[in-house]
């Protein structure tokens, strides 16, 4: 497969039994490949900035998102209430999955359902799907029936993993809430239910008033922090969750260089993910690829013959 | 409900930008009274964005750090005038200091440099028939100010400000424009809708192009509805990425929320019910 | 009593039953205000920046700390990881007791206890002395017989106040820990068990990497963030924290000017402490509690005969 | 464990700082070599910050959104020189650019304000007996050049630089310095602490005053140690208050953890012992 198209890399690596050119994926929901074609038309695909695609989350039904304001701009950090707007299921296997197929990365589906049935429906569909190679299950949301937030609570999360597991044999990736007491505990319950890999950090819950009224800014109410800001909040849960369960995990939050990269995978994780920072820069999983590819090359012990500076 | 551009006209008002966001070197800051022009050289980028379209812009050094630990995330900028120099387009900007983002870029120094995506969006398109008006409000004469030079002498161009202090930019466009200001310190003591009210009642037949702050394109919207006039408004909302990445720029549209920095920043009139939503303008 | 030395303010307020000559506080651990009075002199007490002061954290034994280095400078904010240095029970109440009691602001004393026994041993004592005019339980720690955090779990927080709430008449505030699945959950099972007002939000948990080895920077290993970075965040757990208790709430977490402070009140705080920002400028508390009283003054609507800009 | 200073001696060598931050004005900013002198005029400050006391400074715009989103806590400095003028101190520092937070203080220009708090700690204490012996390395000829202002010609002035770019600022002393250089481009070709040895050869009885990278501050505080020699070092370490508020800046001691920007950052030799302890520098 070409990848002179994609991040430069020290390698490829192994994601759960899928091999990819290299350990940067975007994070879902920050970077919308169809809509970077129209900006910047096929440059996009020359240069693709991730070794694999994730797409934003999908759900079974289709939705229209938060009303507007849906960002605020915090210290350092970017604070969104997008409430996930997408076509629903059908709408995504229809419209969007021959698109994302044609990229030139691996392609990992995020879904997200609001009870088991819903999460049944989508991995099973979602799962039967060649194009797919993973499937991120998005358990940032509470469970309607139980009220509690599967990402946060191991028993929520084992079982919504153990509802699903059997429905494919595409690799189910977790990704938890960080606002979890225990986020090891979490990912331990999800590992123990048959997940294949752990996905960490999604967005703090925070909140923002509009200056003038004090009232909330976000059309949503409360909303979801994400950028530097988080990035050494990122960089503790990685660590901790590495030190608890053996599974690959994709590191993410607030990585906007090679050097925050090379820190997570030091933490533990087995690949990383490129959010918000593509907000400020469209190629920035490239510019981070090369970083990170570079800083190991300078790290990994000199080659016979080969100098070290 | 579209989150795909589904309303973008076949033939969309885009130029495409380059994958990325690049380097540009600031050329020149001008004083235009209350508002800045940003002159910076986009050696890389290409020679003929839409007038309509944007770029986000960031200051390459130091960009963060002032009131409430802003900025962090590039802010989205009109190109108002594109001069086309032998080491290629060299982008103007009409600034207007409004908060942390903007006071920085109007900060910079000649010799300093920008990071700068773009141009993005969808920007105006060619009349279709008959006479381009073309009405500007306070810093929505940005955009304004690129299609004049594009259309030349034979639109007709109206802008509004609060006051003189903020109509000195009208003096950067070739043919004159109609002034009018909200403390008469300026051009007729009126609103930049009532100029518009006057010119349709002559030319009925006109096309209407617009850029504004949200009252102020609401009123044009409705008078261009009554009236049966084709419009094109230039909006804002508060944004992200700017290439459709963040679904954060969202504005309600008859056909659902549409991503203003993929869709717009120009829209159809007849295609918004209002432009008095909640955030709307940022 | 004088308030000229204090910071303005638009109003005294009752916080537990104790009046304050206005809503700003010190967060716990952030102004030493011995030391102050050693690097500024008597100034510290002329223009003093806080309206009430709280102690750093006191526990049963003397604690040297934990090793160097103990700061990382975070994205807008930053990472700690102090340890809790201090002389102790006994050494407080011979030392900084009475060097405190001289402060012109009612005095707060923040204990942490690492069992129910040292708990019960530390509330007693600081309890029965006259200079001190409230507790702060600081829950931030995990309890040595059960592993779980007492600031994260209702159960446990109900626990360890219902242990010390008979032994005093002082009013207990409890100060929660932000890395709690459901906040408003455990305020809600503090205020059952007899606190009287509820404190957030303390420091993120989060790690920092040395950049040149990648093993942590931290002698202490982990630490936790503060400062604008966190401000979203806390705001959000102010809010979801008041919407569920009725207790007066202090908040704090990036706190850098009266409109911060302004935004935890309008939130559901009833006073707003000053942590971080002190380190930036050590009378903050002051220019905070002006920059306050200025925008409510504003804001209230005029007095007959005032004008009203 | 001290975690008041109980370790400071009875005469503490400080003068108060206003509590509070305050605007300084950037008078001027130097080259010297690698490094720079950055003058800044603090009216509001006393006339006599004690040599190896510090501020913190920062700069009062854009402190932030360099390298990492940083900086965002002050940064600490010693004062190189203070000049007195009618308006009031003008207090001379120089700056090693190693980070977001030196880059951006030495990119200051003159005009521009600084927020800045001090002088705090404890400075050096004038020697008790015998001749003083001024040893600096690199940048930590700043404190060393504030101390051979008041101790005069008298005093002996030795340094240590990695390079002849760095020695500029020896230029600065008014009695010329002894200087040794890492790679010989300048002095003689040695450390500063053949110089110090040399200098203890022919005078056992004076006083040593340092400043300087952590290996260097223990070479010449086992040398001080074996020659029975009494010795002032002046250390770094990561602050982010400066006043003993934070706990952070701690450096172990033979009395346990003292705050360095408390109970230092001079510090006796003898309360020392190693310099190079985990974290040692920041
Ligand atoms: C397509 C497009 C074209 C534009 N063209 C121009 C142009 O040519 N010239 C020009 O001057 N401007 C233009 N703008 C507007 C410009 O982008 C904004 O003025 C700028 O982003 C403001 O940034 P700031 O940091 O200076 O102000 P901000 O502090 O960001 O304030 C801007 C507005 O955002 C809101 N706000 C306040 N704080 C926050 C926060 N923390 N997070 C989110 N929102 C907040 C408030 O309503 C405030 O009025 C354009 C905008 C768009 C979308
Ligand atoms: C009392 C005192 C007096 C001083 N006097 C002077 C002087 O006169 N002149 C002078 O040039 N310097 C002086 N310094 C040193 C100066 O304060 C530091 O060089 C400065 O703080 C570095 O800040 P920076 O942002 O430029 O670099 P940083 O990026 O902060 O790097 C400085 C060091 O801190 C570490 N570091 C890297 N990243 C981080 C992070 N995110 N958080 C915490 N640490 C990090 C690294 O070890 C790095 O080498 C003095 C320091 C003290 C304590
Ligand atoms: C605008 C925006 C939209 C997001 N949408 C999703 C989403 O649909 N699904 C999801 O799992 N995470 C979503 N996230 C969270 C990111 O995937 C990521 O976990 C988080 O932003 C932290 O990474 P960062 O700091 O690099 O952005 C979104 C984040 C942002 C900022
Ligand atoms: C250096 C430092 C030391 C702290 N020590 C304590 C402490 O002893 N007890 C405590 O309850 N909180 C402690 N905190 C947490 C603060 O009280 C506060 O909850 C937190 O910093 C958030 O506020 P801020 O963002 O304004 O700093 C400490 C914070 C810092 C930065
Ligand atoms: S600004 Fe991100 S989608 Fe429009
Ligand atoms: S720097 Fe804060 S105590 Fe020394």
């Amino acid at each position: 497969m070409r990848t002179d198209n994609l991040p430069p890399s020290a390698g490829p690596i192994d994601l759960c039994g899928v091999e990819l050119a290299g350990p940067i994926l975007n994070a879902s929901g920050t970077f919308d490949a169809i809509a970077a074609r129209r900006a910047f038309g096929d440059a996009v695909l020359e240069r693709f900035p991730f070794h694999a695609f994730v797409s934003k989350t999908v759900t079974l039904e289709p939705r229209a998102g938060n009303p507007p304001p849906r960002l605020w701009e915090a210290p350092a950090g970017l604070l969104n209430s997008i409430g996930l707007p997408n076509r629903g299921l059908e709408g995504f296997l229809r419209h969007d999955l021959p698109r994302l197929a044609e990229l030139p990365a691996p392609l990992v589906v995020s879904v997200m359902g609001f009870d088991g049935n819903e999460l049944e429906r989508l991995v099973g569909t979602v799962g039967a799907r060649p194009e797919v190679a993973l499937i991120e299950l998005n358990f940032s949301c509470p469970n309607v029936e139980t009220g509690l937030e599967m990402g946060a609570e191991p028993a929520e999360a084992a079982r919504a993993v153990a509802g699903v597991r059997a429905l494919t044999d595409t690799p189910l990736l977790v990704k938890l809430s960080p606002s979890a007491s225990d986020p090891p505990a979490v990912a331990a319950a999800a590992a123990d239910a048959g997940a294949d890999g752990i996905v960490l950090i999604n967005t703090l819950r925070a909140t923002a008033l509009d200056p003038r009224t004090r009232r909330p800014w976000l059309g949503g109410g409360g909303g979801g922090l994400s950028g530097p800001a988080v990035r050494a909040v990122a960089l503790g849960q990685v660590a901790g969750v590495a030190a608890r369960v053996a599974l690959p995990l994709i590191g993410m939050g607030g990585v906007a260089s090679g050097a925050h990269a090379a820190d997570l995978l030091a933490a533990g994780a087995r690949a990383v993910a490129v959010g918000t920072e593509s907000f400020r820069d469209p190629s920035a999983g490239y510019r981070i690829g090369d970083e990170l590819a570079e800083s190991l090359r300078r790290r990994s012990p000199p080659r016979p013959g080969a100098s070290s500076e | 409900m579209s989150t795909d551009g589904a309303i973008a006209p076949p033939a969309e008002a885009r130029t495409l930008a380059p994958f990325g966001r690049r380097r540009a070197r600031v050329a020149a800051v001008e004083e235009q009274g209350a508002y800045r022009v940003l002159w910076a050289c986009d050696p890389q980028g290409p020679p003929d964005p839409r007038p309509g379209q944007f770029y986000m812009l960031a200051a390459a050094a130091s960009w963060g750090g002032g009131e409430g630990e802003r900025p962090y995330l590039p802010r989205a900028f009109s190109h108002c005038r594109v001069v086309s120099e032998a080491s290629g387009p060299r982008l103007g900007f009409m600034l207007d200091a409004v908060g942390p983002g903007t006071e920085r870029l109007t900060d910079l120094r000649p010799g300093e440099d920008l990071w700068l995506v773009g141009p993005l969006g969808l920007g105006f398109r060619a009349p279709a028939r008959g006479r381009a008006l073309l009405v500007g409000g306070g810093i929505g004469a940005a955009p304004i100010l690129a299609l004049a030079d594009e259309l030349g002498p034979t639109a007709t161009v109206l802008l509004g400000f609060r006051s003189v202090a903020h109509a000195g930019v009208s003096s950067l466009f070739i043919a004159e424009p109609r002034l009018a200001t909200d403390d008469g310190s300026a051009g007729r003591h009126a609103l930049v809708t009532d100029l518009l009210h006057d010119e349709l009642d002559h030319d009925p037949a006109a096309t209407v192009f617009a850029c504004g702050p949200p009252p102020m394109l609401e009123a044009v919207r409705a008078l261009c509805a009554t009236r049966g006039v084709e419009a094109q408004l230039a909006l804002e909302s508060g944004m992200a990425c700017g290439y459709g990445a963040c679904f954060g720029c969202v504005v309600p549209t008859r056909s659902g929320f549409v991503r203003l920095c993929l869709d717009g920043p120009v829209l159809d009139a007849a295609e918004l019910e209002t432009l008095l939503f909640a955030g709307a303008g940022h």
